[in-house]
């Protein structure tokens, strides 16, 4: 098993870290939110990073991607929340790519796999019908008809709602709220008769959106996988969403702390550097010992999850980097504003940006309470 | 004893009598009154129940009656106090007159200075700001660079202020100058008083992450101030300022004081319910988790609420605010801090919207966007008004006797022209 | 309300405090573990603490007691709590004398109450069946026969079980074990046919034992209070008891953080005081404000108690005095310890006794978990 | 790669035959060798085993042949590691000769220094004991004041150490001993051996709260120890002991190493285990917050786990022991602190005993009173080997960069002979 990243990982992140820091800096999220700009992410800035190939990063060769894997994948995203540029790289690539990919057959891949790696098509995941994550919980009902199925029910706090062309439609067939049996899977067309979708202004300055689906009617090749048994599938594709942003959160807890340390030598009080108080160092350090654990375990459930299905312990691996990075990046995130002091409440400076993300990143997919409560499950106790 | 209770008869009829309705009701925010020239007055009734509660010296019932205040002694200002609290009735009045500079005045100033600011502040006439934190200096207080130089009976004041609560809103301002610019920085400091329709002042407002511009940056040009607005001797200011942060403190400490009660505005009314009501929970949260953390939260809460009430009758015996104060402060703001991060684990995604972008708030409603808001501002909570860092350096210093760093491995005080009260090992780390 | 001591009680904890600095220092403690004491307390510091009053402390006084309330108690117990001096105040005062005076009929307070106020007796509370704090999973039988009862079962961590004249065991007579109801209260003499007391050496080197009763024969005199209705004195005795163990609690708190703070000031390394260093300064700082906390909850439920029939809210001062003392006694003792260094870490040394204490008081009547999941059923969620 | 399979082979065989069957079970704490002149093998097939592994060198299996060491590279010493734990062999000698002194003479001795004691460790011969912390020194281990004075071609050494693990049952001592006392004090310090049978050594035991006593105060009245044991150059040891405190570290740092996993004797084996077991619980552990309280340590747990591979995988392309060794000591000590915290909540009253007092343990099984005692135990774990405040002062200074508080505010150094590196404000708190 490998903890180091090897010659290519390292050229990919530091190509990735050189993009984000000149193209895409905090500044496009604070011009994105500041404009109110309609579409929530810069599509000049996406689309340059189609070209360096990271929206088909992890999507197999078959299907016009790169076949980087997930490591490739995890990368991008840390750079990404080193800088918080907002793109349909979560929605998109990480999370509906690849459950169209684990779910999808031959046809489904070919038809919509292709033209996401092509940076052509926003594709949302649909799953959360309450403000507490819990990918159980499907109300939202699809009831076969003669021809296909007629879909109702509300989606909320899905991530590019609004830009999306395509939704995946996280359904009950049968069964009661609750279970995995009878939940399935459906790809509907974000212009389908019946679909409404209300934009959401999130805290974080990121797209969100919630949807009404009212008699949406859509054919029977929209079923992705088999009926009532979309549950295996949508399962790993979320350990997969909770691996890819705890990397992307990894990349903001560094770049939180780093801006800290560096204010600490800069900033004067009293005559000495602020990092020259002792309890200042201490919590400095403890943060450090922190965020080297951060580091350990996303680079192993990235590293587990290209080895595909040799692959140990995927949904543990999931639940304890969201949990620790959860935890992690709101700690870094608190100190970092307390230790910036003033500054750091202001609107101007950018500690206020990754403060936000912090919280919204932790609640999405699971936070540390649920993926610790998991973790037990999954380990026996 | 019999006084007493003729005084609460007499009290609660008045209020009957004198209290709107409306004035009855919990407090939107924007309905608060903090007076002043241009005082806005949202709900008709507040102003009706100002000039009432003002003219009684009612706004500041402990203030001699000399000066408009209420004359009233502690015993008697606790029943008033209960008997509004009976009826729910609103503060007729908010303000850091009342707050922070009044009661440094009654100490410090002279009879005219009194005269001349003590009665409007009672009757909410005129707003004050506090010019104290600089650009750079942050919890360095004393390093203000702030100039005022004596030009016949006037001081000409040049320089700039930072984190000047609702100075653009402000009428009056409290300020710290340097007087003196050789002596140590604490020993050549003075406490003024002047108007911001002065010629040459000039502010500006500082965006927070909460989106809300409570501060700003305020600016002196060749502002001219009467010699006879100084309070107190001169080069003597820092003795006011360290006083006027001690009620600062107390005030502070406030945010976490209604912790343990349910009369806030906003869903954080009561977390649990909070956190019950998004997961569908009747009887029991369901999760046990967030259940946990949230009875830890309201037990300190309760113990910080009776701390706040032992503090207080132990003050009786003594005067003015105590050594508790910085305890309390800190662990107040903390508190306001726990709280509203266990606010957006009980609401989840529901409490973390910015703005509504529906006619009918059914994205977000204005309690759920108020909690995101709140969060945000929390955080300044530990940072205004003394650091957490500088809190805990005063506790571990003057209240546990601990002995000073920088007394031990040597002084910068040379230097700076520093006393021993703010060696560097002494003080903070981030900056107010 | 008052939360701040008035003239007797001041002069109440200073004698007490000035009695346990003289007579009964750590030393006393320390000598009876050494010499591996068979009664694991001194009845010579007994027999003063009684003619000071204290075992009549809570006592009224148409039972030959001093009617001096809880809130005396706990200042007696607080002190106690500073120098960890063991007697059978908690088993017979605290927990034993109240349960026979909130359960007993007149006789049956006449018979023992005067023998506790005047020393003679030691009466221990039989109630644990587990190792984790569970008043209500009661197992131990009485049945009726003719003449009285028959009693079979075990109980766990009595405390003075080896040294007590009397036990009052808690019995069920009907239903099942977690139920309220048929939860009955017997007093049982030590000497009786049957009854076996294990003595426990505890690692906090306090009296403890395990007992059991087979077949166990007592008159119908025994029962203390009605059958099956037993509950309603027991878990207001017990939270009485848990204020008064949160009082002796805070006693140990405030020595440790004492000390500590003077051992900061005294102990050099690198040339200074360690008490100069910044990080240990806020360190001590935060400890201090958690333990003014502490005071003002322990006072406050002390004061409700002796308000009698107007108590406020008892139940739920129980549990957070129990949940916050267990909390800082044991942040107390930890950072006591580490602040200490090597010598904190030796038997020499006084503070590994509270570290020890702390532990086994925490787990006596209901650990910082149970207490706060109790205060937030009591609350209402 | 070829060559590794079939040294694989190899070694899967020579195991098979030579590890007796009762080696390949779990080890109790009174069967871990611990080698020297009074070895105890409490089974006899430890010695066995002992001997035929020393006869490899695989009790040191990378150190050089030439001085009775395994001679194997990183890789095939990991599948020696791999063969020993896929039959879960015990390690046969556990020393600080091989933890702490080996590699440091291996690295800085010189071949005769080597010759004389790399052998008798590899064989566990000689069992050797660490002389570093003096009474009232604690962490500030340059304050030492054993003397070492040269007469003829000896060293006649006075003085005391404390804290000396193991003392009483050790053969050699390696020691930090002052030689030169004009020069600062970090520059006139010495490391030197010498056999604790050497007239004028006397050790006494330190009882600890744990009830054990593996600790020792040790006493040096004239003892007399050749010119040639000094190692290194006169003066320069303290180069030589920061190294071995290296090491130290990390193998302080292990302590928290097996949190994740099973393999610890006695009742924490399984923190979720233990509860569900003293609740009667079957299926999922009955107390939520201790649940989740075990789950957020085991996950840490795991974590840590993992950055130590990742920094034993980093350390491959440098050499020794790294900077995170400081990390990795501090979050190790804190894993098992926690670790046993969380075990007396998991079992309640029963891991509260001191003793059995019965016969049959069936007040309290030894298992249960290990865990009092080791709980007692760990709380030293972040004191000694250089305590947790000295260690964050390390990452903030040494990894981070951050500035030294004594150089901004004056300087102590001329006073006591400090260089830079001991600074007051760099240093701890606590002693070791």
């Amino acid at each position: 098993m490998s903890l180091v990243l090897n010659e290519d990982q390292t050229m990919l992140q530091q190509s990735a870290r050189d993009f984000c820091r000149e193209q895409a800096p905090v500044a496009v999220l604070r011009h994105l939110r500041d404009s109110k700009h309609p579409d929530g992410y810069s599509a000049e800035v996406w689309q340059s990073m189609v070209e360096l190939g990271w929206a088909g990063m992890a999507i197999p060769e078959a299907y016009e991607g790169f076949g980087f894997g997930y490591s490739g994948l995890g990368l991008v995203l840390e750079e990404t929340g080193r800088t918080l540029v907002p793109t349909p790289l979560v929605s998109t690539v990480l999370l509906s790519a690849t459950l169209i990919n684990l779910a999808g057959n031959e046809e489904q891949k070919l038809e919509l796999l292709p033209g996401i790696a092509r940076g052509d098509s926003v594709v949302a995941l649909a799953l959360e019908e309450t403000a507490i994550h819990n990918p159980l919980h499907i109300e939202l009902k699809a009831v076969k008809t003669g021809s296909g199925y007629i879909l109702n029910g509300n989606k909320d706090f899905v991530l590019d709602a609004h830009v999306a062309d395509q939704f995946i439609v996280v359904a009950r067939t049968e069964g009661e709220s609750g279970h995995q049996h009878g939940i399935s899977l459906f790809t509907v067309d974000a212009a389908s008769q019946g679909v409404e979708v209300q934009r959401l202004n999130m805290v974080d300055s990121r797209n969100a959106g919630n949807i009404s689906l009212v008699d949406v009617e859509v054919p029977e090749e929209a079923l992705l996988g088999q009926e009532n048994k979309g549950w295996a599938a949508l399962s790993r594709t979320l350990d997969i969403g909770r691996i890819g942003l705890a990397a992307e959160m990894l990349g903001g807890v560094q770049e939180v702390f780093e801006r800290t340390v560096e204010y600490m030598k800069q900033r004067t009080q009293f005559g000495v550097p602020i990092g020259a108080f002792q309890a200042l160092q201490h919590r400095a350090a403890i943060m450090y010992s922190e965020i080297e654990l951060c580091k350990s375990l996303v680079l192993k459930a990235l590293y587990e999850l290209d080895r595909g299905e040799e692959a140990e312990d995927i949904p543990a691996l999931a639940s304890m980097c969201k949990a620790k990075l959860s935890e992690i990046y709101m700690l870094v995130t608190n100190e970092g504003v307390q230790m910036h002091g003033g500054i750091g409440m202001t609107d101007e400076f950018d500690i206020g940006f990754f403060l936000k993300r912090a919280r919204v990143a932790q609640q999405t997919l699971g936070d540390a309470a649920f993926h610790r409560d998991r973790y037990a499950s999954l380990r026996g106790f | 004893m019999h006084d007493l209770e003729a005084f609460r008869a007499e009290t609660r009829a008045w209020l009957e009598d004198n209290c709107p309705a409306s004035m009855r009701t919990p407090m939107p925010e924007d309905e608060v009154v903090w007076g002043g020239r241009n005082a806005v007055f949202r709900n008709p009734d507040s102003k009706l129940w100002l000039e009432r509660m003002a003219d009684k010296g009612w706004t500041t019932p402990t203030w001699p009656q000399e000066y408009g205040g209420g004359g009233l002694d502690k015993a008697h200002s606790l029943v008033l106090a209960e008997e509004m609290q009976r009826i729910a009735a609103r503060p007729p009045l908010v303000s850091f007159g009342i707050s922070m500079l009044g009661p440094v005045l009654l100490e410090m100033a002279t009879h005219e200075q009194k005269l001349e600011h003590i009665p409007k502040i009672v009757r909410g006439e005129i707003r004050w700001c506090q010019g104290y934190s600089e650009p750079g200096a942050g919890s360095d207080l004393a390093g203000l660079g702030t100039k005022a130089i004596l030009q016949g009976d006037d001081y000409i004041i040049n320089g700039s202020k930072i984190w000047t609560s609702y100075a653009d809103q402000a009428d009056w301002i409290f300020c710290l100058v340097r007087t003196d610019f050789e002596a140590p920085k604490h020993s050549g400091i003075s406490f003024i008083l002047f108007d911001m329709a002065s010629s040459g002042v000039s502010t500006k407002p500082i965006k927070l992450i909460s989106g809300n511009s409570v501060f700003c940056e305020t600016f002196f040009d060749d502002v001219r101030v009467p010699v006879s607005n100084l309070v107190g001797r001169l080069n003597d200011g820092w003795t006011i300022a360290k006083r006027l942060l001690q009620h600062e403190r107390t005030m502070i400490s406030g945010f976490g004081l209604s912790s343990g009660r349910n009369n806030r505005g906003g869903l954080a009314d009561s977390l649990a319910e909070t956190a019950m009501l998004y997961r569908g929970d009747v009887v029991e949260l369901s999760d046990p988790v967030l259940r946990d953390q949230i009875a830890q939260f309201r037990i300190d809460s309760e113990a910080f609420t009776l701390t706040s009430q032992r503090s207080a009758q132990e003050a009786k015996q003594s005067k003015g605010p105590n050594a508790t104060s910085s305890v309390l402060k800190n662990y107040g703001c903390e508190l306001n801090k726990r709280r509203y991060e266990l606010a957006l684990q009980a609401a989840g995604t529901q409490a973390l919207g910015w703005e509504s972008l529906t006619e009918d708030d059914s994205d977000f409603s204005q309690q759920e966007l108020a909690v995101a808001r709140q969060w945000l501002r929390s955080k300044g909570n530990s940072i205004e008004g003394g650091t957490y860092e500088v809190q805990l350096n005063v506790i571990a210093k003057r209240v546990l006797g601990l002995p000073d760093m920088t007394a031990m491995v040597g002084n910068t005080a040379g230097k700076q022209g520093a006393t021993g009260q703010n060696s560097a090992a002494e003080k903070t780390a981030t900056e107010s």
